[in-house]
């Protein structure tokens, strides 16, 4: 009887279970999925929107990026500059955390939103020069409040806009295809 | 039947006072040889259980355990090093593919040529094919030394939009090994399906039953059914012996193709070969005589005549091995390049020159000693004496091709000595789960193709039926 | 002092420098140390991600090199040489390229501690014990010992520097006695030797310059220059010169030496000599040369007798006629005094020999000749290290309890003086030890109070540099902020002398004190740069990393009798009645004081490719003749100690010698040195040649086997290299 | 013919079963509604049948194409599509094509007609079969229709030519 | 023994029909003094780990570049030692190593045409350092940089270059050219739109050598030093195992004459 074998299939109670594995199942990579999808707990809840509305440069926080390999994150005394002038600052309840930073002189310890692993070598300034604007790897500030990656970064998306955007140089596409522009 | 009881005209009958010796003319009624077989299967002796306990821990510890602790710590936990890259577990995996063509060889080419002695035996030589094979896969998983990226090595798409590279001779391995493991799995299923069918029209309830009844497909044994089965059949049989030929000789490319004194040589294809082959055909004539003196019937089923077979085989191939071994030898020998005679001259004078003397000596001198000889070829103890004489000497092959040839390249400051550590542990493991493999197959599957052996009675019976005139066995089958 | 002024004068500093070399970074004296600035706040001038350059001094050894060390983040990550530098322009040896590894050694003095003596200074699992007084006390304990200052000494390393000038002059100012200076390097270069033949031949104790870049033979009597010997940077960048310098001729170089060292490895010709025997060589080659030149023999080699010293070495007199020969037709040949030559009873002579052929080369002052090293911009006079004989008067006095308090820096004697000495016994004598030792090396575990001095890339200072044709004042600057609660000694003295009530030290600290040793410089018109103040100065002279005169001052010895006077070298005297030579030398890898650096120990020797371990070398044949293989461990009998290290079967090295690197052999000094090796020293007896250097060469040993078997960890394959049809 | 009824007819041996069948066709019954169940492959020539019609070796020659092209697109067009330089090594390399080729072809080729074995002979089925354990045991059952009226005149012929029984056939699970 | 076997052939170079390298490299034996400096250099620059006294004498030391030295004569007073060889790797045009790999972990640069080795693509088949004649691939056989393992790295890790990746267990690994300063060095050039120069920078072991026996720089450009110093001394000069036709990019100048 092959029936046998899945007998307990029939039974309601071994209906509810499968029913119950696969909503765990389901749930579980769900969870994971979004998990991996949001930003990171920031020290300060930076309202990036809010500052590109003020019309504030990428590069005035992020000034690496334009020199070197690391953009670098805004220190305490970068914010403070402008902040330590700003009458909201005193009354904004949100503001409060930056003033407590400032009054103990503690580092805000941002956490990296946009990260590659140790053994890809990127280097920000070649990019830039290259006349990529912020927005185009890192999303649309304008919209987020904390910063997020709009995609996941793997090497298929690099190589992508590398091929892309040396379609009709060979040499160019040499160079941006080849493994040892970024793994060394 | 009635018919078994006619006098039957043998063509080889004059050198042999009685027929019955050859088990194609000593039938059975088949109710009786099917019993034999099932009884066989299902009559298990407690030390048999023991001794599954036995391999089943060592292949716990020295499998599990020590793979574990391999992967966690790295390569170096094994005796490889600069220069010897490659150590023990390549040298298994070239020995366990060596083991598997025997399998191949038996059930495809002999029954292309249509060799009657094959029959029973061809489904034990099978077996030895696809658990053979799954040793050489693990055990080039255990070389590797970041295993759990293996998939990199599988064409699949992947976001990297990067791919294994087909230049490399350990893609063309890959890709071998598995149409290898593939098809002879099949090849192994396919002749297997009406003794299924069979053992589950034998079989009361149970969950054993129910094993045979999924694996026998609902196998009845119409003519259409038989038309497709045979047709399928031969089509493997023909199709998996240039496989069979293709695995072997693409391990011996990644040897050929490296850039190493000593490995560089045309005849690496053929002569890995036939090395398989002479391994292959040892551990068949070793399983042979286990099965006959183990399981009960069995020495119906197999008999000196087998023996006999195999033992002029493994001459033979013995005797090829030797030719090849010959050429790979004299030429280099004769050519003078500095580091080919450099890497002879290690094997011959070296440090490690006593496992060249036993090599030399247990694939040459023991089977022409032994197998000149009917009367010994038919004692089946002393061919698997010669046979496990062949396989350690075929081992030995390997282990001088690869971790102590490898010692010797073009840059002799780096010259070192290898010594096997984790290594050996995690062989014995591989031994083991062959044998807990063989083992427990032994206790679900028919060891004997009972209807290919019935089918062969039958045609050495009959002389006249119905319509049509039998004059041959071709015309029979 | 505020951040913020610092930055803005680094930042002016920074552009001129920026002017003159483009990555030379250098600090204004006012901020003293870079902050190591956690990622979230980075000073201004470390770019997120970019390096920074700092132009500073290798303190691995005396020669001196400037050294540029790359740092991110406020981490040194790599050594590169000062391309500017005249000692090294660029290049730096091994030990240079590893001291980082000194600087994050896992095992370092982590602050000021008060200790028994003998106690380890880390546990059984590595771990440094922690600091467990404060500074001030630590200051106190110093003042305390001043108070008395005719009783306490000071014991220096090698290294004529900044710190070794403040002492002087606390010397002069306190009465504290003069500092001695002392280091295994030095006993191994028997400067002693060479300083008392100058004084001789030329009347000027000083240290000969060998020009050998411009030379084209070369006779090297046991110098080994291409190794450790004085600046092997310089010598290395010389030899490269001798060879290929003149695309026309390529330099001859011919070795006279017991074993086939690294520098023999590289000579054309080498002649295995019996050590002590090089200087009657010498005379029989110029014997021979005058001879073949025709004219009268010269009174210093008249007395020799050319076939005996042939048949004494082993050779036979073509041999050396060759070598003539060569000198006859060489240009500007020079023979280079040194080594285990020096360190016999007779090395005096022996160097007095060899500068005497190179009397007969009349290469005096010449280019590809001998001179007279010149003097650092701020030096008085020269002032070679202690001899050894020197220092066991020192242990004299310690013994006899004229030393109170005895204050180490920069040295581990306990280690590099000869067992037989006593050092350590002495100690037992002295009141309080005050080391101030960087590393938990075995004087450190022998003192009560360690003062953690800063590693050599976290302190200021300068370096008289040796080796170079030009007169150099090496700088040194902080690259990183100090990595342990260390104190720089010069700011501890300065402290100790504010509290102990007498003579206040002028200095504020350490910076203002170096300051005031370039004050004479700033505006010297033939120096690499001047300034207007002192401030900018000393700016420059840390982006520059140093102050060094522009033209060559190497003063020409006068050595008008040098070939007039007769010379009697006698043979040189073996203590010991063992039946082999035993020729300690310094391991080309790890120097005398590199075994914690794990780098260094990783390294394979150039000659027998070994690491990690101490071997003894001996030749193939008398190993078959005592029985032994290669790996077997045996013991080294001398008249005062044994020693049991693996040997290893060297052909370059003469059937009646055997030698031994020095270096391992620790029984402190971290994770990487501790029960390394065994150490040469502890069978050399108490015996010193006429200049009061040791015979480190001048002993004769047993060699025992131990029936034990300790594989050496080499980097060759032995079956590739020996041949694998021998092997067992 | 009305509706029909299907009878099992078990032989001793291939002989007798092979007269069934003429049987059979003599009382004029199609050849499509009879079937041979045996233990062993009997070649239809002995048992005067025509051959059956087995499609495994197009499929398999099918899956061989299909394989071949495989390996093509794996040695050529991967490197097509993702170009990587090793060295000394043309980038569409003519003799590993051979190997990887040939190798995908072989797999395709048995992999399909294992398939084609399962797909035409419609494996697996685990319905009920008109069947019985005997044949495995040598027994050749002569499975065949015919139509309700005539099957007394069936039985006859077959128990004539030597059948042992001949009994209406009930599916039962194997 | 060391005498039959000699140092890899040195042969004039006929370097007709091959192509060009980028990068390249001459290294003057009769200069090279064995000091080990390019050996320090090369493991500082490149966190080249160290591995222990017991793995070391096993032969599983990591130098990216190694001294060689044979014996031409193991008989006293004749002894004579071959030239010192510093062997790093060649960067062959035609690597041996690079087609052997299933996955492209070691593949060919073709935009600076160099042997690359991307770590985090090895799966560690070993093929290449099998493969490779110089033998100057070396393997991460055990975790030589985890801190968990050797807790005494925290410390020294701090001079860890970040700008090359920390290499873990299972790793292939070799001589790059110091391909991170040959990037800096191009990233800097494109930034001041020009060329890279040659001499602009120079590989850690190069910048090192105390007695300038290694120097780096362009071969594409026949003006550059190194073209320069090989053809003063072409007959000094030749490449390691030239008869494999690997073509090496590193020129030796045969030493002792």
């Amino acid at each position: 009887m092959i029936r046998n074998l899945f007998e307990w299939l029939y039974q309601p109670i071994g209906r509810v279970a499968v029913l119950i594995t696969a909503l765990t199942l389901f749930s579980l990579a769900a969870y994971g999925i979004y998990t991996v999808q949001q930003p990171p707990e920031q020290p300060i809840q930076f309202p990036h929107n809010l500052h590109v509305k003020l019309g504030v440069q990428c590069l005035y926080c992020h000034p690496g990026a334009l020199r070197g390999p690391s953009p670098g994150l805004p220190t305490l005394t970068k914010c403070w500059g402008c902040h330590q002038q700003i009458a909201k600052t005193d009354t904004s309840p949100k503001l409060a955390v930056l003033k407590d930073f400032v009054l103990n002189n503690k580092e805000i310890a941002w956490v990296p939103v946009a990260q590659v692993p140790d053994f890809v070598h990127f280097t920000h300034r070649p990019h830039i020069a290259a006349g990529l604007n912020c927005e185009r790897c890192h999303g649309d500030m304008t919209q987020v409040e904390i910063a997020r990656n709009p995609q996941v970064i793997n090497m298929g998306w690099c190589l992508k806009c590398h091929r892309s955007r040396a379609a009709n140089d060979p040499e160019k596409l040499t160079k941006l295809t080849d493994c040892g522009t970024c793994h060394y | 039947m009635t018919t078994i009881a006619k006098p039957i005209a043998r063509p080889h009958g004059e050198e042999h006072e009685d027929p019955r010796q050859y088990l194609m003319h000593d039938p059975l009624p088949r109710g009786q040889m099917n019993a034999m077989v099932m009884e066989s299967m299902h009559e298990t002796s407690p030390i048999f259980w023991l001794i599954t306990a036995v391999l089943a821990a060592t292949v716990v510890f020295s499998l599990g355990y020590e793979w574990y602790i391999l992967i966690m710590q790295g390569q170096g936990m094994a005796g490889v090093t600069r220069p010897d890259y490659w150590g023990v577990f390549l040298v298994n995996t070239v020995f366990w593919i060596g083991i598997s063509h025997a399998g191949t060889f038996i059930s495809a080419i002999l029954r292309v040529l249509k060799v009657e002695s094959r029959r029973p035996f061809t489904r034990a030589a099978e077996l030895m094919t696809t658990f053979g094979l799954v040793q050489a896969g693990l055990s080039i998983f255990m070389h590797l030394g970041r295993v759990w990226l293996v998939y990199w090595m599988f064409p699949i798409p992947n976001q990297r939009t990067i791919w294994p590279d087909f230049h490399s001779p350990l893609m063309w391995d890959l890709m071998a090994i598995t149409t290898y493991l593939l098809c002879s799995t099949m090849y192994l299923f396919l002749p297997l399906i009406p003794d299924l069918a069979m053992a589950r029209d034998r079989t009361e309830g149970g969950w054993l039953k129910q094993f045979y009844k999924i694996l026998a497909l609902g196998f009845r044994g119409t003519e259409g059914e038989w038309k497709n089965l045979t047709t399928a059949m031969n089509i493997f049989a023909f199709a998996i012996i240039p496989v069979m030929f293709s695995v072997h000789t693409i391990v011996s490319w990644d040897f050929a193709m490296a850039t190493r004194p000593g490995w560089n040589s045309t005849v690496f294809g053929p002569y890995f070969v036939i090395g398989a082959l002479h391994s292959g055909m040892a551990a068949v004539a070793i399983v042979l005589f286990l099965l006959r003196s183990t399981m009960k019937h069995y020495k119906y089923f197999i008999r000196p005549e087998h023996f006999n077979t195999i033992g002029m085989l493994m001459l033979l191939v013995s005797m090829a091995w030797a030719y090849f071994y010959f050429n790979d030898y004299l030429v280099p020998w004769y050519g003078g390049d500095v580091w080919d005679k450099l890497f002879q001259e290690y094997a011959e004078k070296g440090p490690k020159a006593y496992l060249w003397y036993t090599m030399l000596t247990c694939n040459i001198a023991v089977p022409w000693l032994i197998l000149w000889n009917r009367k010994w070829r038919e004692t089946p103890w002393l061919l698997a004496i010669a046979g496990i004489l062949i396989n350690v000497g075929m081992y030995l092959e390997r282990y001088i091709i690869i971790p102590v040839g490898v010692t010797i390249n073009r840059m002799p400051f780096t010259w070192r000595q290898y010594e096997p550590r984790i290594e050996v542990p995690m062989t014995v493991g591989t031994f083991a789960f062959f044998l807990l493999l063989y083992m427990l197959a032994s206790r679900l599957i028919p060891l004997i193709p009972v209807w290919e052996v019935q089918e062969g009675q039958e045609a050495h019976l009959i002389r006249k039926i119905g319509k049509a005139e039998i004059s041959t066995l071709s015309d029979m089958e | 002092m505020s951040e913020k002024i610092s930055r803005r004068d680094f930042l002016k500093l920074a552009s001129v420098g920026a002017a003159t070399t483009a990555v030379l970074t250098g600090c204004g004296p006012a901020s003293r140390y870079v902050q190591r600035e956690p990622y979230t706040k980075m000073p201004e001038y470390t770019y997120n991600g970019l390096s920074t350059y700092y132009a500073t001094t290798c303190r691995e050894c005396a020669a001196g090199c400037g050294l540029i060390v790359r740092t991110m983040q406020g981490r040194a990550i790599k050594v590169e040489g000062n391309p500017n530098h005249p000692v090294n322009l660029g290049k730096t040896c091994a030990r240079g390229q590893v001291t980082l590894q000194g600087l994050y050694n896992p095992n370092r003095v982590r602050g000021p501690l008060k200790h028994k003596r003998g106690e380890a200074l880390y546990n059984e699992k590595y771990e440094d014990v922690a600091s467990n007084m404060k500074w001030e006390d630590a200051f106190q304990v110093v003042a305390d010992a001043l108070k008395s200052p005719a009783e306490v000494a000071f014991l220096m390393g090698t290294t004529s520097d900044h710190l070794f000038d403040f002492i002087s002059d606390l010397a002069t100012v306190t009465g504290v006695p003069a500092p001695i200076r002392f280091g295994a390097a030095s006993m191994f270069e028997t400067r002693a030797t060479l300083s008392k033949a100058a004084e001789d031949l030329f009347g000027q104790a000083t240290m000969p310059f060998f020009d050998i870049g411009n030379a084209d033979l070369v006779l090297s009597f046991g110098a080994n220059f291409l190794e450790t010997w004085i600046s092997p940077v310089a010598y290395n960048r010389a030899y490269a010169k001798m060879r290929r310098g003149n695309p026309k001729v390529r330099g001859y170089f011919v070795q006279f030496e017991s074993r086939l060292s690294q520098t023999a490895a590289k000579a054309d010709e080498w002649i295995p000599v019996p050590p002590g025997s090089e200087g009657q060589v010498a005379l029989a080659i110029g014997r021979l040369v005058a001879e073949a030149k025709g004219v009268t023999i010269p009174g210093v080699f008249e007395s020799v007798d050319v076939k005996g010293v042939a048949s004494a070495i082993g050779a036979n007199v073509e041999t050396l006629e060759n070598i003539a020969q060569h000198i006859l037709a060489a240009a500007n040949p020079i023979a280079v005094p040194g080594g285990a030559a020096l360190g016999m009873s007779n090395g005096l002579s022996n160097a007095e020999a060899v500068l005497a052929l190179n009397a007969l080369f009349d290469n005096y002052g010449k280019p590809g000749g001998i001179f007279i090293s010149p003097l650092s911009p701020n030096e008085d006079a020269y002032h070679r290290p202690a001899s050894v004989q020197e220092m066991s008067d020192f242990i004299g006095q310690m013994k006899g309890g004229a030393i109170k308090t005895l204050f180490i820096h920069g040295v581990n004697p306990v280690f590099e003086l000869p067992k037989s000495l006593g050092f350590e016994a002495a100690l037992a004598n002295v009141g309080t030890v005050i080391s101030f030792a960087t590393f938990p090396d075995e004087t450190a575990v022998q003192a009560d109070y360690v003062f953690p001095d800063h590693h050599g890339l976290e302190s200021w200072g300068y370096q008289r540099a040796t080796g170079s044709t030009l007169s150099v004042l090496s700088g040194a600057q902080p690259v990183v902020v100090p990595f342990y609660d260390t104190r720089s000694t010069v700011d501890v003295l300065i402290a100790a002398m504010g509290l102990t009530g007498g003579q206040a030290s002028p200095f504020k600290d350490e910076v203002e004190f170096i300051q005031s040793k370039l004050a004479n410089l700033i505006s010297q018109a033939d120096g690499s740069f001047t300034a207007p103040e002192i401030n900018s100065f000393s700016a420059f002279f840390q982006q520059h990393g140093g102050w060094w005169k522009t033209t060559t001052d190497l003063a020409s010895p006068s050595a008008t009798d040098a070939l007039g006077t007769s010379l009697e070298v006698s043979a040189s005297e073996f203590a010991g009645q063992g039946e082999f030579f035993f020729v300690p030398f310094v391991s080309p890898t790890l120097g005398a004081s590199g075994a914690n650096i794990p780098w260094l120990q990783e390294l394979g020797d150039p000659n027998t490719t070994v690491m990690w371990n101490t071997w003894v070398e001996i030749n193939p044949h008398t190993a078959e003749e005592l029985g032994i293989e290669d790996d077997d461990v045996v013991r080294i009998v001398s008249e005062t100690g044994a020693v049991e290290a693996s040997v290893y079967k060297y052909p370059g090295i003469r059937p009646d010698t055997i030698a031994m690197p020095f270096g391992q052999g620790h029984t402190a000094y971290g994770i990487y040195a501790q029960g390394r090796g065994v150490n040469p020293a502890d069978v050399l007896g108490a015996h010193f040649n006429e200049a009061g250097d040791l015979a480190f060469a001048g002993i004769k040993v047993k060699v025992e086997k131990t029936g034990k078997k300790r594989e050496l960890a080499r980097m060759e394959g032995k079956l590739g290299v020996y041949g694998f049809i021998e092997e067992k | 013919m009305s509706e029909a009824i299907t009878l099992l007819a078990m032989f001793e041996d291939i002989e007798p079963a092979s007269e069934g069948v003429e049987k059979l066709q003599q009382l004029g019954l199609n050849d499509d509604d009879m079937n041979v169940i045996s233990g062993i492959p009997v070649k239809h020539t002995i048992l005067g049948r025509p051959a059956a019609i087995t499609y495994v070796s197009r499929i398999g020659m099918f899956g061989a194409i299909l394989g071949m092209f495989l390996g093509i697109f794996f040695i050529y067009g991967i490197p097509y599509f993702y170009p990587l330089l090793v060295g000394g090594q043309a980038i569409f390399p003519i003799p590993q094509g051979i190997i990887i080729t040939f190798e995908m072809t072989m797999l395709g080729l048995m992999g399909f007609s294992f398939l084609g074995m399962f797909i035409d002979s419609g494996f697996p089925s685990y319905t009920p079969k008109e069947y019985t354990p005997e044949i495995s045991d040598g027994k050749v059952a002569l499975l065949f229709s015919c139509p309700v009226s005539e099957q007394e005149k069936f039985i006859d012929a077959l128990k004539n030519a030597g059948a042992v029984t001949v009994a209406p056939a009930e599916a039962r699970h194997l | 023994m060391a005498t039959e076997l000699g140092m890899p052939a040195f042969t004039n170079q006929s370097q007709e029909e091959e192509p060009v390298g980028r990068w390249g490299m001459v290294i003057d034996q009769d200069l090279c003094t064995g000091c080990q400096a390019c050996v320090a250099a090369c493991s500082m620059e490149n966190n080249v780990p160290i591995v222990g006294e017991d793995d070391a004498s096993y032969g599983r030391y990591m130098h990216w570049i190694r001294i060689e030295r044979l014996w031409e004569n193991t008989e006293y007073p004749e002894v004579k030692m071959t030239q010192f060889q510093p062997m790093l790797c060649q960067q062959c045009h035609n690597a041996p190593c690079e087609p052997v790999c299933p996955v492209y972990a070691s593949v060919h640069s073709m935009s600076e045409d160099l042997n690359l080795q991307v770590y985090n693509r090895c799966v560690g088949t070993r093929y290449c350092g099998n493969n490779c004649p110089y033998q100057v691939r070396s393997f991460n056989w055990l975790d030589y940089q985890d801190e968990r393992i050797h807790p005494e790295l925290v410390s020294l890790h701090n001079h860890a270059n970040p700008d090359v990746t920390v290499r873990r267990r299972g790793v292939m690994e070799k001589c790059t050219f110091c391909i991170q300063r040959i990037h800096k060095a191009e990233d800097k050039a494109k930034s001041e739109g020009r060329e890279v120069e040659d001499g602009e920078f120079t590989t850690a072991c190069a910048q090192a050598c105390p007695a300038n026996a290694i120097t780096f720089g362009r071969l594409d450009d026949p003006e550059s030093g190194i073209n320069k110093l090989a053809a003063a001394n072409r007959s000094r000069a030749g490449h390691a195992l030239e008869e494999l036709r690997t073509l090496p990019r590193i020129t030796y100048l045969a030493g002792g004459v």
